[in-house]
């Protein structure tokens, strides 16, 4: 164990992972000056550039690149500098990495990690702070992935990059400079699709991910003091996303509270709400509760971008309605 | 400059010449077979016939090793053949059959066959462009032997893929034959009046990829042209560009008429259609009628079999609309009532 | 009223705004040879070239042309063909049109309609099939319209032309030979934000659109015989989307179905469920129930394909479970 | 062919390049308070500067009537303070405070004037480029008498807008002038590193678009040069290329020590710096130290009041949150605790 940041627990898990597997290489804008959140620092020198490779403004062919390599064996990490940016590449996400291995009758895979440093950062307006998560979870063959701790950013890049099928990789621009112990372990992985049990309480359910999951964890501190026991799920992995620690802490505390920095209005916690409606309604005391965003594009001034961000006393506030106290 | 624009003087071999009207003729019979099928209705989704553009595809993949890579389009039956692919695994594919290429999941515009460096025909425009880009790039980080051939149509150069592709293989000095089909067409629209500039040679050479024509029609030409090419860019020349001129004798799908065109023109066409400019050059070098109607009966029958075959083979077995999709968080199959 | 087709009735209204307002135009691949559906048939020869206009294949410029053309007070009707392709130009509809409204700060507006023809159709595969409207209703600054009928296609198509925001607009591919009373009148309008009480019934509230509105139709129809009311509500506009009349409906009938084609993970339907599950939980006395495509790319074979469509035996089912008859 | 490249000669009358100056200096000034203001914090968001490519903006736009109109990107400060856009504005929008040209909802990256026919900076790359070709289109088909100025980097263009939009230009003979700064750099990357091909020109050309070359350090060069294209693209010549080639004298952001490129090579480009030129020119045209003096003085004292103001005004309202989204279906603005 050792306590290093978000950002370099991502840069060892990446490193780890292109040391243990030649066919493991990262592209993207800036790559070799270490990538615009410094992220790949250091790498160009041990791998060169061939394996770190700089490429052209030319995010399109950056996926799809990506795409044929990963079809011909190799395995690309994609850096997408902004989540915003992936969405000049869509087309190659969407329909062609994800649905390749399907659509060809499984005689190929696309093991590929779309990295897309996601959310909202110092007054950057508009198209540099979407969250646009439940997009890729409504695709067929993506999986969605968006780490909270920096032990969770190792061990689950590590997992992606060792994933036969394309992972979009949600990484919180806020979070890079967030301190946590993480193993030095180079097999250290963290399971896709398993949740994290962030902190246990009795009376509510608070299932969120990214960098919601540290507002969270104030909230239920503070609501602790109130006499009300958050129990705070961090999902880890969006899609697949894991049902039976949801509806095992539902079961338990009867209450279901989901918060997402997204916009609120088709976001992934409307998915999360829907199932725990249709299966638990029965053991609910008290309805469920969503928290996210308004539906409205991020501004830059920082009072009102602060406005889109949900604190722990919205949270509190929140909580106290629905268990009642 | 050296000029890219002429024919390489051609002097092929009559066994060759032979080879490549077989598979022109192959592709002909399959996509009859395939365009009958279409119409009757046994054939679903849209079928794009390469009808008239069968010299490219021969000639192109004559060339090729069954190690070299290719990308196709919508448009992409003859490549598929011309590559090695077995026409009665396509057209199982374009019946929705199992034991189709892609077990019947992708039909006619999905095709693929990685066994033979098929990588896979695609239902978007110009999507296939950077995919070959990125097998090539592929080869090159794994220290693979291989070349990639990127076929792609007249239409597909306004799309921003296109020059990105193309940059990025200069960039990166990629092992790619970038082969442009201009076959006059954009869909329904003639693809002239929304293309500008001197056409897709000028562009390339403006992406830094070296640029030559060819008569698309000829096939001994296209034959001579890529046999020159290919060696160079195995030999670590950095990508090339081919723009082979041809027409689509067609329209744009098999239930297309095609009324926009100029219908004396269209008919007039018919006079370069590559099998019977072939077949003409065969018959000068001394193929008798007899062994050219035996190809052609050959490849009908060929064709006839895998036809009835497709249409009395069985449909995929229903849990395959669940299989394939990713190891985890896909759907789980369940026996429906 | 005459009766006529959902393509005709599209084409009546793109005809009748033209006519009506000069700065609207249409703009798309082979739109002066009809279109790819015949929606544009007979258009060029009564509007011309230029406000017809013929474009290359270059999706990305479709639609950031239209940006710009609308930014200076042009009206354009943007064709996508079919809404696979609009996913080459993403950055220009949700980083550029949905929020250039607000990032100028109210300078300007960006009037215009951008058509995707959506669904399942004939062994159309992977890519020619998806339906993506959960993805625009996500989106803060775009509205997202879902017409059925024919006469909706007309009333909501000419509304969508005349209103000032971005308006994606869904036409399902299945439904343009749909026929159905239209009226003439040239300013028919049918207002965005509000569904349609498509059926009454006591015992269950359904909520649906697109082509999925005739199936619940006849699954309605079915379950009358068994006794089993059904009240269909036609939603027509994703968002805003009329809560009002579903709320009313679901106070009315105390239980909740949203059937939709749309992979169900992440769909429109989870943000109904989940907002009814928020403010109606009360008055509910059966578990919400979502029904939509598994999350599965769609095959090209049509047994396959037909897995993946919603039956009304299947709706019926799920509803007689649902009401416990 | 005619000689594109070829700087025009240009004997400047003494009172333009005066002007030119000045607005230059104008560009320099709000960029310093700028930079400024960012490094202490005030400024939030990320500030690119463009000190160094100041004869483009200054020179382009000198010759555009109000009515005219100009896309930017990121780094746009200087097209817009050239195209006639209140400093005063802009400096509230920096610091994200009301009467902000976006009423402090857009930052430094998506400033607008519409106004002045200023119609915005962009946050992404090149999607600038189709944004300004439609509204080239969208005044074609309103019959208005309008150039639009798409202004762009040498980074933006292996983007496929870039060529889409070049391409589209051409087909629908649109009036716009593309502006490429060739700046050296695409963020941290030489731009050449990942730029094939013989460059910007030959991309313009190979798409229908015809292109010019001028030192981009050199404003009256700049003014002839565009003084020459603006006319003809008025008088509907068609779409024209420019490439403008200049040097970043600051990192890519105004936190950007640009470690990465070579610092005595960087050191040395200030003697190109556009400022110094054309102070030596006016110097030359016989303008007194004192009379520059007193314009340096002049933009310095604009952009230090314009500062303290930004810094003394309001935050916007909180109800601008959920403004101006759209007109049904935005969320209701509620004070909150
Ligand atoms: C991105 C995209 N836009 C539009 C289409 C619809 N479409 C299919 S084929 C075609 C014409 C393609 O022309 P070209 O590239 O010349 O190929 P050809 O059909 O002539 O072989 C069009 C517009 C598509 N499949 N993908
Ligand atoms: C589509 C997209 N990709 C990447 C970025 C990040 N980015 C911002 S500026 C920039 C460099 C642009 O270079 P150039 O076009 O030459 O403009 P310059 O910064 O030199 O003025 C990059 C990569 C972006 N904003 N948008
Ligand atoms: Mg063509
Ligand atoms: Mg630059």
């Amino acid at each position: 164990m050792s306590t290093i940041s978000y950002q370099e627990a991502a840069l060892q898990a990446v490193a780890e992972e292109m040391r243990r597997d030649r066919r493991v290489w990262a592209l993207g804008e800036d790559l070799g000056r270490g990538g615009v959140f410094g992220q790949y620092g250091g790498l160009l020198e041990e791998f060169g550039p061939e394996r770190i490779a700089d490429t052209p403004i030319s995010e399109a062919t950056i996926m799809g690149a990506s795409v044929g390599a990963a079809l011909v064996g190799t395995r690309p990490i994609v850096e997408m500098r902004f989540a915003d940016f992936a969405l000049c590449a869509v087309d190659e996400m969407v329909n062609q990495a994800a649905k390749a291995r399907f659509m060809f009758g499984g005689q190929a895979r696309v093991p590929m990690v779309i990295r897309q440093p996601s959310g909202m950062w110092r007054s950057s307006a508009a198209q540099h702070s979407q969250s646009l998560e439940a997009w890729y979870a409504h695709i067929p063959g993506l999986i969605v992935v968006a780490p909270y701790t920096p032990a969770d950013n190792k061990g689950l890049l590590k997992t992606a990059i060792r994933c036969d099928d394309p992972v979009i990789y949600i990484e919180h621009k806020d979070n890079w400079a967030l301190q946590g112990e993480v193993p030095d372990d180079a097999d250290y992985l963290v399971p896709l699709g398993a949740a994290r049990l962030a902190r246990t309480g009795d009376d509510l359910t608070l299932v969120t991910w990214s960098k919601m999951v540290g507002v969270a964890e104030q909230a239920a501190e503070l609501a602790a003091e109130q006499g009300i026991g958050i129990e705070v799920i961090d999902l880890r992995t969006l899609w697949p996303w894991d049902q039976e620690m949801v509806f095992a802490s539902v079961a338990k505390t009867k209450r279901l509270m989901v918060v997402h920095e997204a916009v609120q209005a088709g976001g992934f916690g409307a998915e999360i709400a829907a199932t725990v409606a249709e299966h638990m309604a029965h053991v609910l005391t008290a309805p469920i509760c969503r928290m996210g965003a308004p539906r409205a594009p991020i501004s830059y001034a920082k009072p009102l971008e602060d406005l889109l961000r949900i604190t722990p006393e919205q949270i509190v506030a929140t909580a106290a309605r629905q268990t009642g106290v | 400059m050296p000029n890219n624009n002429a024919h390489p003087k051609h002097n092929i071999d009559r066994d060759r010449l032979v080879d490549l009207y077989r598979t022109m003729r192959r592709i002909r019979a399959f996509e009859e077979a395939a365009e009958k099928a279409s119409l009757s209705g046994q054939v679903g989704g849209a079928v794009h016939l390469s009808i008239g553009q069968e010299a490219v595809a021969a000639g192109v993949c004559a060339n090729l090793r069954k190690t070299d890579q290719i990308t196709t389009t919508h448009r992409g039956h003859g490549h598929c053949i011309a590559k090695g692919t077995d026409p009665g695994a396509m057209m199982l594919e374009l019946f929705g059959k199992e034991g189709g290429t892609c077990g019947g999941k992708g039909g006619s515009m999905h095709i693929a066959d990685f066994k033979v460096g098929m990588l896979g025909a695609n239902g978007v425009v110009a999507a296939g462009i950077p995919i070959a880009v990125g097998a090539a790039h592929g080869a090159k980080l794994l220290g693979e032997d291989r070349v990639v051939v990127c076929f792609f149509g007249d239409g597909a150069i306004n799309r921003g893929p296109f020059m990105e592709g193309l940059n990025w293989a200069a960039v990166f000095k990629l092992p790619v034959l970038f082969v442009c089909e201009h076959n006059g067409f954009a869909s329904t629209t003639h693809s002239d009046a929304v293309t500008a500039g001197p056409g897709a040679n000028a562009r390339a050479e403006s992406l830094g990829v070296e640029a030559f024509t060819v008569d698309g029609n000829d096939v001994a030409a296209v034959d001579s042209m890529v046999g020159d090419l290919i060696p160079r860019i195995r030999g670590g020349s950095g990508p090339k560009f081919l723009s082979a001129h041809t027409y689509r004798l067609k329209g744009h799908t098999s239930v297309d008429p095609a009324h926009y065109r100029d219908q004396e023109y269209a008919a007039a066409q018919w006079e370069q259609d590559p099998l019977r400019r072939a077949t003409a050059e065969l018959r000068r070098l001394g193929l008798s009628k007899e062994q050219l109607a035996s190809i052609d009966n050959e490849a009908d029958a060929e064709m006839a079999v895998v036809t009835d075959a497709a249409e009395a083979a069985a449909p995929p077995a229903l849990e395959q609309a669940f299989a394939d999709i990713q190891d985890i968080g896909a759907p789980v199959w369940r026996e429906q009532s």
